[in-house]
């Protein structure tokens, strides 16, 4: 499919080449790998250029709040994929407000920002990154004077929809590893009743929010979520079930520390704590920093420790071992009664052991016929 | 001597015989299971610490350096389904229903280890007619030595677990069974080392240790409160390289081999009832006492042999003899 | 006096809000508060000691390399190890490259956006810096982009990911790198240095790293029209700006030394003297934290948000009781780059000298990165192994690119018993100490012109961002 | 003074061209055995180490080879010497069923070459049932060639020979007596150890060497009437009925105390529920028992008894008997656990066929070409 140019029934993308820097080819077999990487179809591909291409008045605003994080997933995203991603998503989006990102300063792009929730009331995305802390009425997280609590609540009024950015955003993150002093908590746990979409990871790969944005934006609303909220199309499927390494796991290869004959071969790090049975992400698919070639945390030797997943990443020590939650392929495991070598009956043995057994009975009849009919020769003696 | 007679003394006979076999199960019960080395070196297999891995195959196949099983044309790894000439050990899967949840009897799934179990009253030495299979006084090992052994297979129908297993396949085939690593050429244990399974272990399901250790072990999770975090060791048990933690799971409160037919050496512990597991139905008398109560009370020192051979000689010889009937010439 | 309050500061890390007393149109005391806090020292205790490479990185999500190498040391300090060869050259790499991406970051991004503010717009400079410099804007961005994503490359090939790794262990590094990798990292670096020497510097980087005082830079500044290199731009609105007098310290600078000597450890008192970690000292009077001046090896964080006196949540540390400037700027001083030294004799530690300060150590990178990977002996190994003792305090000590990092560390019963970490921002944007003396930030803003009605005072900005802060590592 | 003849007559009957055939194939199949191992012709596996081999040419072929053991009990030790006359056929055939049960114990032993191993005293274990089973039975076809050699020593007329074994024959005729009462017994002993491999109705732990004897003997009287009376039929003869009519009360009154020990033993041991579970053991339970009251009810009545016709009858019936009840504790019934099965391939079948063949055709080639059979009143 990436070979092949899409159909787009003429439409006219020389704006969006100009404006994006790449030619029309290029730009559709992105639009292409993208729908691909959603699971979904050719003819969404098209809308989904179309939608990127269109008049930037129909960009949805953002907004972009920052609680307690390290800017770690805005980081990620400036590295991201061709088209360069900053240009596409201020290109797809109206980034109204980001504080790491904005133009200027202070209590002035607060007022944009409230300004722009109002104008576009039940129409923008919300976009959190980082946790909120609850803990005595959330002052461990300020900005501008108000908390991020109070900012997170306000913001959600009027957001047509709200993606939790980061593992942080999601369920909490590295701060709400116990104690969790500053009672930190993820999005969706702010805002009950709100429809979160989570998009965890520490960093999470900005594809996946990519993903999401560019499904929000070609059909208007957000892409199937799994039964935490994340994306069905990134988070469906353990690490462990597509992770190169897998086979040694499978053939009982591990490395049991990193530099040593088996870790050099590219051994499974489970021995070395590797969360990656127990981790639902697309690290091993997509990869990070754009490079290729095997780099991912585990492609450089160091396991998996389950940052996008709550309950694991932070809270089981990097060396403590995972569970491993499923087992492909499942056959591979002989049950209890199977056994190694099970010829069953062959019929024709079945029939062999049959004549033998009959020609013997026979034979004992036809002998016991032809003694009966033999005349007595001799009574012998019978004390 | 009349016909009535002849038939009275045949059924005489076979009364003397029933008598004698009649005493002899009385004093089958003289031999007791035999003793529990304390010291003999074992294993403990923790179910619900299994994932899977089949590293203890992998590693299993190394050090005794055997050869994968291929069934399929994907060769992509070893399809070893059970125990065979090829495999030492292997791991099984308990599956119910939906098989969801692991550890579950219902509608879960387990792991279970199928290897020597080291057992302390061994049937398959019991019945080895040339001391192929000995028990090593030392670590409790019971080890095979192929230069004795005629192949006759009478280990394999003697041992409850069908671990012995021999090489169908082969010209000249030998019977294959764990010797805990320790065969000529082999020597981990006697250099210190542990078992190839359990330094494989990435999660200790495999324990490795003295049989006494592996017992108090056992004990202490089983009777640990599901749910807790306990500290689980690794590798060997007297010097664990490493430990993980983990909550307790729901274990049965039944230690496979601390009894059965005089216990093993290999024991498990599992949260689904071992007989799910496929372990057979054993009591605790082990069957090779039984059947060396009855052998050794019919053969001992082949005393009644000797007696019996005696008497015979005797009659026969006095009814060749004396009238002639019975002469053959 | 009127009180004007600054912030929140966008485009940098985290939260930061400075308040400033005006009088006389003149900046009389300053007040930098960070109202941001996630409790790490608290989480790490009671984790396992390797963990700290779990949760150190998370701190900071541009410098976490830094946050990484600091905890690893400090790891490997507990263990008494030795690091691999190659794993020290791996860490090394890693380490410069992060350096190197922030210095580029802040100049790219943080810093030089504020020159195309309108304020500027009737300099004579001022719309070709709104042209190459406005925020996402600017033709900049559309060729920096790019270049930083390049060269963040450096760290995926090494470490997996950025940010946020786990690829720097105690005894090194978890990758070990092959040929082909080798190969990758030369083409990155040889695209780092195009990407210098043609956008960056207009110049060889050799040719910039021979200028050794303040004439040489501005007579190289002048050779060329400003558009060649937007080094030299930014020399050439330094000159117009004079930004040399502008958020003038006049404290100690100090470095904890890195890259296993080649930046050595040092204080800068108007020479180089050696530093003594013993002498350093957390000062919670204005700070809202609970507890009493201590070394950081003894230190506590607990937070109390009512506490009296207390205006923010950074703690003042201090050396030997004094305050001391962290950065690219006073690293380079020790490490006795000629020009820097030459910056220094002449004006001081100020918003210019802090610039070149990082500018001249990115290029600096470059050449010693380009020699560290013909270092590596790809058969050697890449990671040592130890064993931590049952109970052992440490301390690993590294330089961020905002300036010196440190990791205190207990661990006692395969347990820690404490973790204290004192980072860059945390010296430079230190409260006022028992005694009164403001930290670097505070200090630097004494004295600058405000005009009273300025809601936003473009020069505070100017100052503030040549620290380069981090908030989010200032306070954790 | 011999009234032992050879019967004579052409060798190359079309009976000994079919029993030759299938010995040729049995042939190709033994030398596949040997050469890619056991597994390339039997479907013995992991937990039915035992197939048709052992259970059939070893633990019921010496079964149906008691004729001799039998004999010698009733001949020598009660003196009867009126059943001398089927001593000598009896001895043959349990030379060809001890000869070839060896020969498959051979076949069927996977380290044959290192077979000798059993004989060398400083690898016995003197606990293990086999080792008794193997000494015993390789004794036995040793001393059943030295009580069996008369024949061969007539043959060539080594009558100095012949007389120095009179003198040391009672000897071995002990021994003949002996070594089959030990071995027998513990055919059946050798199930105790496989425990709850063996179903709970043939699992009679310490009772076993005591019902495999029984067995044993029965099978050897049944098997004496069957030859006999197939030698009739085959060859003609003397009337022996009345005295094999002996034998089969004999017979039938080892079957009654060997049923009478087995119904008290399960009852003793609480299975005798087990015997009406409707499965499979108790379908097979149910066969064998009704094959071993068969001939009881034919025996019983002195008219039946002496008609030929229904003695052979009750006989096959006997042998069938003790074959199945070996069969049934060995194999049939024998359960190593879930997932197990065993079902001979046509070659391991073939096999024993041929190793009965080759026992059939030998005995005819001797009972034509050596005095044998016992001619005296017709000769």
């Amino acid at each position: 499919m990436a070979e092949q140019e899409l159909d787009t029934g003429g439409f006219d993308f020389s704006e969006v080449e100009k404006r994006l820097g790449v030619t029309r080819r290029t730009f559709l077999k992105y639009c292409a790998g993208v729908a691909a990487s959603l699971g979904l179809s050719t003819s969404s591909a098209v809308a989904m250029a179309k939608a990127i291409a269109a008049k930037p008045q129909m960009r949805p605003p953002v907004i972009w709040l920052h609680g307690q994080e390290c800017t770690g997933p805005t980081e990620s995203l400036l590295r991201s994929e061709q088209p360069s991603l900053e240009h596409l998503l201020l290109d797809m989006i109206s980034l109204d407000y980001h504080q790491t990102l904005d133009t200027g300063a202070g209590h002035k792009v607060e007022e944009l920002k409230k300004k722009s929730m109002k104008e576009n009331h039940g129409k923008y995305l919300l976009v959190v990154e980082g946790a909120i802390p609850v803990k005595d009425d959330g002052v461990y997280c300020k900005i501008a004077g108000e908390t991020m609590l109070h900012i997170t609540k306000e913001a959600a009024e009027g957001a047509a929809a709200i993606v939790a950015f980061g593992s942080c955003a999601s369920w909490g993150g590295v701060q709400s590893a116990s104690p969790n002093p500053t009672g930190a908590k993820g999005t969706q746990a702010v805002l009950p009743g709100k429809p979160v979409v989570n998009i965890p990871g520490c960093p999470p790969n900005p594809a996946n929010f990519l993903g999401t944005v560019l499904y929000f934006v070609t059909f208007g609303k957000l892409p199937p979520l799994d039964q935490q909220n994340r994306p069905k199309w990134a988070y469906g499927r353990l690490i462990h079930e597509n992770c190169y390494r897998r086979p040694h796991f499978d053939a009982g290869r591990f490395a049991t520390e990193f530099g040593d004959e088996g870790h050099k071969l590219g051994y499974c790090l489970y021995k070395l704590g590797c969360k990656g049975p127990e981790t639902y992400n697309n690290c091993p698919s997509l990869e990070f920093n754009n490079v290729g070639g095997g780099v991912w945390p585990i492609g450089v030797g160091h396991p998996c420790f389950g940052c996008s997943e709550e309950g694991i990443g932070f809270n089981k020590p990097m060396f403590a071992l995972a569970n491993v939650e499923t087992h492909t392929p499942p056959n591979s495991f002989p049950t209890i009664e199977d056994r190694q070598q099970d010829t069953g009956i062959s019929p024709t043995a079945a029939a062999l052991g049959g004549a033998a057994a009959g020609a013997a009975i026979g034979a004992s009849l036809m002998a016991a016929k032809k003694v009966g009919n033999t005349p007595e020769s001799d009574s012998g003696s019978d004390g | 001597m009349k016909r009535r007679e002849f038939l009275k003394g045949a059924l005489g006979t076979s009364a003397a015989t029933v008598c004698g076999v009649m005493a002899s199960s009385k004093t089958a019960e003289a031999r007791p299971n035999l003793e529990v080395n304390d010291n003999a070196v074992g294993m403990l297999y923790d179910s619900t610490l299994c994932v899977g891995c089949k590293a203890c195959v992998a590693k299993c196949k190394e050090v005794n350096d055997m050869s994968p099983v291929i069934e399929s044309k994907l060769e992509a790894w070893d399809e070893a389904r059970d125990l065979s000439g090829d495999t030492l050990n292997v791991i099984k899967v308990y599956k119910n229903g939906t098989a969801k949840t692991k550890d579950a009897e219902t509608d879960g799934f387990a792991f279970e280890k199928r290897s020597c179990m080291h057992c302390v009253d061994p049937g398959c030495v019991s019945a080895c007619p040339v001391t192929a299979l000995e028990i090593q006084q030392k670590t409790g090992i019971i080890t095979y030595n192929p230069d004795a052994c005629i192949g006759c297979r009478t280990c394999m129908t003697a041992c409850p677990y069908n671990v012995p297993q021999f090489e169908y396949d082969k010209t000249f085939g030998q019977i294959h069974k764990c010797q805990m690593c320790n065969q000529k050429g082999v020597e981990r244990i006697d250099k210190g080392q542990m078992t190839g399974c359990a330094e494989a272990c990435p999660t200790g399901a495999t324990l490795f240790g003295t049989r006494k250790q592996l017992l108090e072990e056992a004990k202490r999770r089983t009777a640990l409160k599901p749910g807790d975090i306990y500290n689980y060791p690794m590798g060997d048990l007297s010097k664990p390289d490493s430990y993980h933690e983990k909550p307790v799971p729901n274990y049965k409160d039944h230690i496979w081999g601390e009894k059965e037919a005089g216990g093993t050496n290999v024991m498990h512990i599992s949260s689904i009832s071992f007989d799910k597991l496929g372990m057979p139905p054993l009591e605790e008398r082990s069957y090779a006492s039984m059947s060396e109560g009855v052998q050794h009370t019919l053969y001992s020192y082949l005393a009644l042999p000797a007696v019996a051979l005696a008497g015979l000689s005797f009659v026969v010889k006095r009814n060749i003899d004396s009238d002639g009937e019975g002469g053959d010439s | 006096m009127t009180r004007l309050i600054v912030g929140p500061f966008n485009r940098v890390e985290g939260d930061l809000e400075v308040k400033l007393d005006i009088k006389d149109d003149q900046v009389e005391a300053a007040w930098v508060s960070s109202s941001l806090y996630r409790g790490f020292e608290q989480i790490l205790e009671g984790k396992t000691p390797g963990d700290a490479l779990v949760f150190a990185p998370r701190i900071c999500g541009i410098c976490s390399i830094s946050q990484s190498v600091a905890a690893s040391s400090a790891l490997r300090n507990a263990m008494g190890l030795e690091q691999a060869p190659n794993g020290l050259l791996a860490t090394n790499l890693l380490s410069a490259t992060e350096n190197l991406a922030d210095h580029l970051t802040h100049f790219y991004l943080f810093f030089m956006p504020d020159f195309a503010r309108d304020t500027y717009g009737d300099q004579p400079w001022g719309e070709a810096a709104q042209k190459r410099f406005k925020a996402m804007q600017g033709e900049a961005s559309s060729y920096f982009l790019p270049a930083r994503k390049n060269l963040l490359q450096l760290i995926g090939i090494l470490a997996g990911k950025w940010p946020h790794t786990l690829a720097i262990q105690p005894g090194g590094t978890t990758k070990t790198l092959d040929q082909g990798d080798r190969v990758r990292v030369i083409s990155v670096l040889s695209e780092i240095r195009r990407f210098l020497e043609e956008k960056v510097f207009g110049d060889k980087l050799e040719a910039i790293l021979e200028l050794s005082s303040f004439g040489e830079l501005f007579s190289w500044a002048d050779n060329q029209p400003m558009e060649q290199g937007d080094f030299r731009f930014f020399l050439k609105i330094a000159q117009s700006l004079a930004l040399e007098e502008v958020g003038k310290t006049s404290c100690d600078a100090m470095s904890y030394g890195t890259y296993d000597g080649l930046f050595p450890q040092g204080v800068w008192r108007g020479e180089v003297g050696k530093l003594d970690p013993q002498l350093i000292a957390e000062d919670l009077t204005h700070s809202m934290m609970i507890g009493d001046t201590r070394h950081p090896s003894q230190g506590e964080t607990f937070p109390d948000l009512d506490k009296a006196d207390a205006y923010t949540l950074c703690k003042a540390p201090r050396l030997d009781g004094k305050v001391v400037e962290v950065g690219a700027y006073a690293r380079q001083l020790i490490a006795g780059q000629p020009l820097i030294i030459n910056l220094a004799h002449k004006s001081g530690s100020n918003v210019l000298s802090r610039v070149v300060g990082r500018l001249i150590e990115a290029a600096r990178l470059v050449t010693i990165m380009e020699e560290w990977v013909d270092g590596f002996k790809i058969k050697e190994p890449f990671c040592s192994h130890g064993k931590m003792p049952d109970e052992v305090e440490a301390v690993g000590m590294t330089e961020a690119a905002r300036g010196s990092l440190g990791h205190w560390l207990h661990v006692r019963e395969g347990r820690i018993e404490n973790y204290q970490i004192v980072s860059p921002t945390t010296w430079n944007f230190s409260p006022r100490d028992s005694s009164g003396i403001s930290g670097p930030l505070e200090s630097a803003l004494v004295g600058v012109p405000v005009i009273a009605d300025e809601k936003n005072p473009v020069v505070v900005q100017h100052i503030v961002r040549s620290f380069d802060p981090c908030m989010v590592c200032t306070v954790h | 003074m011999s009234t032992y003849k050879p019967i004579g007559g052409r060798i190359l009957t079309p009976t000994f061209i079919f029993f030759s055939i299938i010995v040729a194939i049995s042939i190709y199949f033994m030398a596949q055995r040997f050469i890619y191992g056991m597994g390339s012709v039997a479907n013995i596996n992991g937990g039915f180490p035992w197939g048709i081999w052992v259970v059939y040419d070893v633990i019921i072929g010496t079964g149906l080879a008691c004729g001799g053991y039998a004999l010698a009990f009733t001949v020598y030790v009660f003196n009867k010497g009126k059943y001398h006359p089927l001593v000598r056929p009896a001895l043959l055939a349990s030379l060809f069923g001890y000869a070839l049960g060896g020969f498959g114990a051979i076949f069927d032993m996977g380290r044959w070459w290192q077979f000798y191993n059993i004989m060398l005293p400083w690898n016995w274990n003197f606990n293990s049932v086999m080792l008794e089973v193997g000494l015993c039975v390789s004794l036995y076809i040793i001393v059943l060639i030295i009580e069996f050699s008369p024949v061969f020593l007539e043959k060539i007329g080594a009558q100095g020979l012949i007389k120095v074994l009179d003198k040391v024959l009672f000897f071995f005729i002990a021994l003949g007596v002996l070594l089959p009462t030990m071995h027998q017994s513990s055919l059946g002993s050798m199930l105790i150890i496989m425990g709850y491999k063996i179903d709970p109705l043939w699992q009679v732990m310490q009772f076993q060497p005591l019902l495999a004897v029984l067995t044993a003997l029965i099978m050897g009287y049944s098997i004496v009437i069957f030859e006999a009376s197939f030698s009739k039929a085959s060859f003609g003869g003397p009337n022996e009925t009345p005295l094999l009519a002996v034998l089969g009360k004999v017979a039938v009154g080892l079957m009654f105390a060997f049923l009478a020990i087995r119904f008290v033993v399960l009852g003793v041991q609480g299975k005798l529920g087990l015997i009406f579970a409707g499965d499979f053991s108790s379908l097979m339970f149910l066969i064998e028992t009704a094959l071993f009251i068969i001939p009881a009810l034919i025996i019983a009545l002195p008219s039946q008894r002496q008609n030929p016709s229904k003695l052979l009858i009750a006989a096959v019936s006997m042998l069938f008997a003790g074959a199945l009840y070996r069969f049934n504790a060995f194999l049939f019934t024998y359960d190593p656990g879930p997932g197990y099965s065993y079902f001979p391939s046509v070659s391991e079948i073939m096999v024993t066929l041929g190793v009965i063949s080759i026992e059939i055709l030998a005995y005819l080639v001797i009972v034509k070409t050596m005095p044998v059979f016992h001619r005296g009143e017709h000769a």
